[in-house]
C-alpha cells in the first residue's frame, strides 16, 4: 500500500528516516510532501488526497479537525525553543528580566520565524515577553518565513544571533546554542499528528510514528518524544 | 545518471514535463492574448491587460491559494473538471498550470511587443492581395513574430522552470508527482546541511534552462536574420 | 467603370473629388502633395474616407451613406505601393504568389512564368527582400499584384525605381492589359511620357480637387490643362494602325490625317496603337520643306493659338480629323504670321515618336 | 485611510517606495545590457544572457540566500559595501535590491525585443549625417525603443512589486522596513483565519499595480502613436 | 576628387570597378540591380566593401589594404536613400536639423531657411513621417543630407518620387552645389535627362561593371554609349554663356558653334550654363530651311555617320569647336546622302532646349 503524508518543513530529516525504516518493514510506499504547515492544512481543507497530516501548530490542526476528515489525533513530539548563536566563541546567555538583548547583538539582528504567523516565530515572540525582552528588542527582530530560513540566518552570520528549536540548532554545525528558553516561557512546543483515512498503510504509517524506532530517530534529532 | 539520486532524478524530469507543458498550452492562448491586447480597440482592454498581469503582481503564494480555492478538488472549477476526467490538483498537471499561469505574464508581454513591432503597411499589402484578417495573421503576422514568440515561450520555459510559490501551495510538494526542482531545492534547504545538496539541484536547474535559453536564442537570431536579410 | 466620389479632411489638407472612368487606364496626375495616393487609399479600402462612394463596373465597394464599406480584402483590388512594401519572411517565389490562395480559380490576368519573364524576375526568385536592389523590389511588388487575379489594379507610381530600359519593356504590357485583358487601372504616375502613353482616362488633381479630368486625348491636348503636366509634356494623342513595318525597321501608321512613319519594333501588322506627339516635337514650315531628315513632314490648319505661357504658346492644329499640338515660341508664332485657318506643314522626326 | 491599519499603511508605502527605487535602478542597466544582447557581438554573450536570466531560473529563495550570501553584513560584497556607507541587509534598500534583481531579466527581455525591433536602416542613416554609435543610440534608437522601455519598466515594477520569496530570503521580514505588501499578505496567510485580512492587502496590491499598469499602458500607447503616425 | 576603386561579392553578383571622379557631379547609370546602390553605400560607409579604396580630396576614407575604414559619422557624407529613411519619432523641423548638431561650425552647403524655401518644406516643418506623401518625404529627406553640412553629397535616385514641376524647381539647385559650392556629387540616376542636365562626369555600370566612364561630354555623345541611355536620351553636351534675355523670354546663349536660343527664365545676363541637346530634336537639312518656326538654325559639318542601331543612327556634327549629335532613321540618311565632310543645317526648337 502507499501512504500520503504531509508533514512541516522542519520534520524533514527525521520523518525521512522514520518513513525508510517503516518501508523497508512493511515494503509498503510513503510520499511524503514538506511544505509550511498553513499550505498543508489549506491543501487538506480544500480536498487534498491524504493519509497523515502532521502539524508544527495546534492551530493548522484545529482547521483541520474541522473539516471532519481526522480519524485519529494526537500531539506526537514536543520541542524546546533555544536562542543560537553564530559566533562559535559567544558565551552562554542567562536569560532574565535583565538581559541586554540589544548589546548582545552588537547593531546586528536577532533571527527569528515570523512572529505572527510562524509557530516557531510565536513561541519565541511569547518567551521574549515572557521575559520583559520583547518591546525593547523587537525593532532589531529579522524574521524570516521559517524556522528553517532562521536557522540559514545564523548559519550564515547574517545575523549573530537568532531563536529556533532545539531540533534545528542539533542539525546545523555552524550555530551553538547559547540558551535553552524554559518551557515555561511559552506555550507548550506541539507537533500534533492526524490520521485522515482508515487504509491499512495509514493506521500502518500512523502506527509506526509512535514505534520505538521513530522515537530513537526523533530524539537523536533533537525533538522529545511525547507519550 | 549515477550521481542523481532517483528521486532527484525524478524532480528533474518532472520538471522538464511541467515547464514543457505549461509553456505548450499557455503559448496558444498567450498569442490569442497578445494580438487581441496588441491590436484588439475593445471595451475591456484594460481589464484583459489587468487580468494577464495578475500572476506577476500577486504574491506567488495568492496566486496558487487563489488556485487551490479554485481547482481543487472541491473547489468550483476543479469540480466540474473532475466530472470529464481531468484532475488538476497534485499532480503534475497541476502543476504545469500553476507554472503556465505564472509564465503566462511574461509570454504575453514578449508576443505583444513583437506583434506591435510589426510593420502595418505590410499587414495592408496582405490584405489588399486578398487575405482576411485571420489570413493576414496566419500568413504575415504570425511568421514575422516568430522570434517574439520563441522569446515569450522560452522566458516562460525559464520562469515556469522557476516557479516555486504558485506551485508548493496549489499541488503541495510531492516527490514524483509534483515535486519539481524548485520544490526540491527549497526541500533540502530546509534540512541542515542540505545546501550541497541543493546546489548541485540548482546546478542541474541552471543547466538546463540555459541550455534552453540559448537553444532558443540561437534559433531565433536565425529566424530573424533570415527574416530581416536587411542590408546596411 | 470606376465611379469615386470622396471627401476626405487630413489636417492640414482636404480631398473632394468626384470623377467617373470609363474603364481602361486612368492616370491620376498631379504635384507632390495633390492627394494621389489619398484617393488610391480610399479605392483599395486601406484609407475610410469620411464620406463618399466607390463603386467598380457597378459593385459598390463604398457608400459611406448606405453604411457600405468592404474591407479590402474583399475588394479584389490589386495595389502596387508607392515603397515596394513586399513580405520579409517571404523568398520573392512565395511573394510572387502570395495573392494566389486567395483568388477565385481559372487563370488571372497573367501567369507565373509570365509574369516572371516580362518582370525579369528570374534570378531573384529564391532571394529575400533585403538583397534585392530598389528597382528589383518595385518589379516583385509589380508581379505580387498582377499574380493575385485583381479584377483591378491600383498602381502608385509603379516604375519611380525603374530604368528607362525595364520601363520600356513594362509599358507594352500594361498596354495589353488595357486592350486585351481589359482590366481596369487607377495609375498614379508623375511621368508626363508614361500617362500620355498609357492612359485612357486622365485626372489632373491639385491641391485635393480635380483640376481637369476627362479623355487622355482631350486633357493632354487641352492648352489650358496642359500646364499641369509640365510644358514639354503636353501633346496631342492621336490613333492609328501599323499599315506597314518596312525593310529599313520604320513601321507606317496610317491616320485619319495621313501616314506617320515611326518605330515600333515588333508591332503587327494591323495592330491598333496611340501615338502621342509632343508639342515641342513639331516644328512647322510654311512652305514644303526640302531635302530634310524630319520623315513626316503633314499638311495641318492651324486652328488655334492659345495664350502665351512665358516665352512660348500652344498652337492647335488639324490634322484631317485629328488634333495636334505644336509648342512654339511667340517669335516664331510672330515671324511665321501664325493664325487660325493657316495652312501649313508640320514636320515630325521619326525618331521623336519612338520613345 | 482609516480602514487600513498602520502597519498595513506603512507596507503600502514601504511597497511602492521597494518597487520604485527597484524600477529605478534596474532601468539604465538594463537598457544597457538589454542593448549589449540584441546588437553586441562578443564572447561571453550567451554567458551574459544566461546570468540576466538566472533569477528567472531559480527559485526565489536561492536568489535570495545568493543575495544574502553576497550582501550580508559579512559577506563579501555587503562588507566592501559597508565601508562605503551602504548598507543592503535588512532593511528596505536591500528589500529593493532584491526585488531589482528578479525583475531584471523581465525588464531586459522587453527592452532587448524593442531594439530589435528598431530598423536598423534608421541607424545607418543617422550614422551618415555624422552621429557616431552613442549618438545614434541616444537621438534614433533611445526614442524609438520608449514603448518597449515603458513596458518593461513596468512589468518590472509589478515583479517587484509582488516579489515575495527573494526578498524574504535577503532582507527578512522587518516591520516597517522590509514588510512589503506580499510579506504583509503571506505572513496573514500563515495565521488560521488570517484569509480576510490578506484579501484587504491583495485587493490594494492589485489596485496599485494595476494602477501603474493602465497609467503606463496609455503613456506607451501615446508615444508608439506619436512615434509611428503611419498610414494604412 | 573623388578615387573609387571597388571589389565586393554578394551571392550571385560582383562588383569589380574603380574610377576616378574629377569632382562635381558623378553620375552613376545603369540598369536596375547594376550595381549603383552598392557603390554608393561603399562610399558612405555602410558597407564594407570585400576589397578597395576610396577617397575625397585625396583623405583616405577606406583602403581595406592599409586596415583603414573611417566609421559612416566621420565621413561627412551626406546620404540621400532611395527610400526616405526619415526618423519617425522626429517631427520634419527636428528630421532637418538632425545632422546640424555633429556638423563643425560655420555656415553649411546651404541654410535652413534656404532649405525649406527651396524644397517647399514650410507647411510640413511640425508633421511627422507617417502624414507625408512619398514626394513630401523624398524632399525632406534631401533636405536632411544637405543640412548636414556635408562634404560630399551621395545621392539615389533623390528625385524619382517627385513630379516633373517639383524636380524642375529642384533640379537648378543642384546646379548651384555643383558650381558654386563645389560639392562633390556622386548621382544615381535612371533619368538621362537629370544626368544629361547635371552630371560633370557619367559613369555607365553594367551587371558590377563599368561599361563607360569619363566626362558627361564625352559620354553622353558617344554614339557607342549612347545605347546605354535609351535612343532618345543621348545627345551631346554644349557649352555657353548668357548673351541677352531678350523682351519675348527668350535667351540668347553664344556657344562655340553660334548664337542658340531656348527658354532660361530668370538667367542672369554672363552665366555659364550646359545645354545638351538630344539627338532625337536635331533636324537635319541640306538647304537652308524657310519660314519654319524652328529658333536655331545651324551650319554643321558631319563628321561621322555611326552604326545602325536598329532603323536609327547617330550623326556626329562638327558646330565649330563644338560636336552635336543628331539622331536620324537610316532612311533620312540615305535619302539625304549623309556622309562624312558634307556640309549641312540642323535645326533644333527653342521649346526643346527648355525642359
Ligand atoms: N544584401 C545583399 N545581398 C545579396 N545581394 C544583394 C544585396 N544587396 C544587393 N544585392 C544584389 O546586388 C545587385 C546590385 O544591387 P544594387 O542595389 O546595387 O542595384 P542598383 O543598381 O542600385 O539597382 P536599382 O536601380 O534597382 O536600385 C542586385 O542584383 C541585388 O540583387
Ligand atoms: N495620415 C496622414 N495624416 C495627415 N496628413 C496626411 C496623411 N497622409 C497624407 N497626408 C497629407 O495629404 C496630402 C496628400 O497626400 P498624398 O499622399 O495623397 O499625396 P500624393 O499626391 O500621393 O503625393 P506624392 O506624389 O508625393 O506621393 C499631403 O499634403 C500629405 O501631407
Ligand atoms: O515547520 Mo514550520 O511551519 O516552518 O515552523
Ligand atoms: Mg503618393
Ligand atoms: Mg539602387
Amino acid at each position: 500500500g502507499e501512504v500520503t503524508v504531509f508533514a512541516a518543513a522542519s520534520m524533514k530529516t527525521a520523518l525521512d528516516e522514520v518513513a525508510r525504516g517503516w518501508e523497508a518493514q512493511t515494503g509498503n510506499l510513503a510520499h511524503i510532501s514538506y511544505a509550511g504547515s498553513g499550505a498543508l492544512a489549506r491543501q487538506i481543507t480544500a480536498g487534498a488526497p491524504v493519509d497523515i497530516f502532521i502539524s508544527a501548530n495546534p492551530g493548522w490542526m484545529e482547521s483541520v479537525t474541522k473539516t471532519g476528515k481526522v480519524k485519529a489525533r494526537e500531539d506526537l513530539l514536543a520541542n524546546h525553543l533555544v536562542l543560537i548563536a553564530h559566533d562559535p566563541e559567544a558565551a552562554p546567555v542567562t536569560l532574565s528580566e535583565g538581559l541586554d538583548l540589544k548589546a548582545l547583538l552588537k547593531g546586528g539582528k536577532l533571527a527569528m520565524a515570523l512572529v505572527d504567523a510562524v509557530p516557531a516565530g510565536q513561541y519565541g515572540k511569547a518567551a521574549l515577553e515572557h521575559f520583559g525582552l520583547w518591546d525593547g528588542i523587537k525593532g532589531d527582530v529579522a524574521q524570516a518565513d521559517n524556522v528553517r530560513a532562521t536557522l540559514m540566518m545564523v548559519a550564515l552570520g547574517a545575523a549573530p544571533y537568532g531563536i529556533t528549536y532545539d531540533s534545528d540548532a542539533v542539525a546545523e554545525p555552524r550555530v551553538h546554542v547559547v540558551a535553552t528558553f524554559p518551557d515555561d516561557s511559552h506555550p507548550p512546543i506541539r507537533y500534533p499528528a492526524a490520521r485522515l483515512s482508515d487504509s491499512d498503510a495509514a493506521r500502518s504509517f500512523y502506527a509506526a510514528l509512535r514505534s520505538p524506532e521513530a522515537a530513537r530517530v526523533f530524539t537523536a534529532q533533537g525533538f522529545q518524544v511525547l507519550k | 545518471m549515477s550521481w542523481l539520486s532517483p528521486p532527484e532524478w525524478q524532480a528533474v524530469v518532472l520538471s522538464l514535463k511541467v515547464a514543457g507543458l505549461a509553456t505548450a498550452c499557455a503559448l496558444p492562448p498567450g498569442i490569442g492574448v497578445a494580438y487581441l491586447l496588441a491590436r484588439g480597440r475593445f471595451v475591456g482592454h484594460g481589464l484583459l491587460n489587468g487580468l494577464v498581469h495578475l500572476p506577476l503582481i500577486l504574491p506567488p503564494v495568492v496566486t496558487g491559494y487563489l488556485l487551490l480555492l479554485g481547482f481543487a478538488p472541491n473547489g468550483p472549477l476543479g469540480a466540474a473538471l473532475a466530472r470529464i476526467g481531468i484532475a488538476l490538483a497534485f499532480n503534475w498537471k497541476g502543476a504545469a498550470l500553476a507554472a503556465g499561469v505564472m509564465a503566462f505574464p511574461l509570454m504575453v508581454r514578449a508576443i505583444r511587443l513583437a506583434i506591435e513591432a510589426v510593420d502595418p503597411r505590410l499587414e495592408a499589402a496582405a490584405s489588399t492581395l486578398g487575405a482576411s484578417r485571420v489570413w493576414v495573421f496566419a500568413t504575415v503576422t504570425l511568421p514575422l513574430i516568430v522570434p517574439g514568440i520563441i522569446a515569450g515561450a522560452i522566458t516562460a520555459f525559464a520562469k515556469a522552470m522557476g516557479e516555486f510559490g504558485a506551485t508548493i501551495t496549489f499541488v503541495s510538494n510531492i516527490p514524483g508527482q509534483t515535486q519539481t526542482l524548485p520544490l526540491a531545492i527549497y526541500s533540502q534547504l530546509q534540512v541542515p546541511g542540505g545546501e550541497g545538496s541543493a546546489a548541485k539541484l540548482v546546478v542541474i536547474s541552471i543547466t538546463l534552462a540555459l541550455g534552453a535559453l540559448l537553444v532558443s536564442e540561437a534559433l531565433a537570431k536565425r529566424i530573424a536574420a533570415r527574416i530581416a536579410g536587411r542590408d546596411a | 467603370m470606376l465611379e469615386i466620389a470622396l471627401k476626405h479632411q487630413f489636417a492640414g489638407f482636404a480631398l473632394d473629388l468626384a470623377l467617373n472612368a470609363p474603364g481602361g487606364i486612368t492616370a491620376l496626375f498631379g504635384h507632390s502633395g495633390a492627394g494621389k495616393s489619398t484617393v488610391v487609399n480610399a479605392v483599395s479600402g486601406l484609407l475610410r474616407p469620411d464620406h463618399g462612394r466607390i463603386a467598380v463596373d457597378g459593385e459598390v465597394l463604398l457608400d459611406t451613406q448606405a453604411g457600405i464599406a468592404l474591407p479590402p480584402h474583399r475588394r479584389r483590388i490589386g495595389y502596387v505601393f508607392q515603397e515596394a512594401r513586399l513580405f520579409p519572411h517571404l523568398d520573392m517565389r512565395a511573394n510572387l504568389t502570395y495573392g494566389a490562395r486567395f483568388a477565385p480559380p481559372g487563370p488571372g490576368v497573367i501567369g507565373f512564368d509570365r509574369a516572371v519573364e516580362m518582370l525579369g524576375l528570374g534570378a531573384l526568385l529564391d532571394r529575400r527582400p533585403g538583397a534585392l536592389s530598389g528597382g528589383e523590389a518595385a518589379r516583385v511588388a509589380l508581379g505580387r499584384a498582377l499574380l493575385s487575379k485583381p479584377r483591378m489594379l491600383l498602381m502608385d507610381e509603379p516604375l519611380a525605381a525603374l530604368d528607362g530600359a525595364r520601363k520600356a519593356e513594362i509599358l507594352p504590357y500594361f498596354e495589353t492589359l488595357r486592350d486585351e485583358v481589359k482590366l481596369p487601372i487607377l495609375y498614379v504616375s508623375h511621368a508626363p511620357a508614361e500617362v500620355a502613353r498609357l492612359a485612357s482616362s486622365v485626372a489632373l488633381l491639385e491641391d485635393g480637387h480635380l483640376r481637369a479630368f476627362g479623355p487622355a486625348r482631350d486633357v493632354l491636348a487641352d492648352p489650358g490643362a496642359a500646364g499641369g503636366f509640365g510644358g514639354r509634356a503636353a501633346g496631342a494623342l492621336i490613333s492609328g494602325r501599323v499599315a506597314a513595318q518596312e525593310h529599313d525597321g520604320l513601321a507606317r501608321i496610317e491616320t485619319a490625317g495621313g501616314a506617320i512613319y515611326l518605330e515600333a519594333p515588333g508591332m503587327a501588322m494591323g495592330t491598333d496603337l496611340r501615338l502621342q506627339i509632343h508639342g515641342a516635337d513639331v516644328t512647322l514650315a510654311l512652305v514644303q520643306p526640302e531635302q530634310v531628315s524630319a520623315l513626316n513632314i503633314l499638311r495641318v490648319t492651324v486652328l488655334e493659338v492659345g495664350a502665351p505661357d512665358g516665352p512660348s504658346v500652344f498652337v492647335k492644329l488639324a490634322l484631317g480629323e485629328e488634333r495636334l499640338l505644336a509648342r512654339l515660341t511667340t517669335r516664331s508664332v510672330a515671324a511665321l504670321g501664325l493664325r487660325a485657318g493657316l495652312e501649313c506643314h508640320a514636320m515630325i522626326k521619326a525618331v521623336s515618336l519612338a520613345s
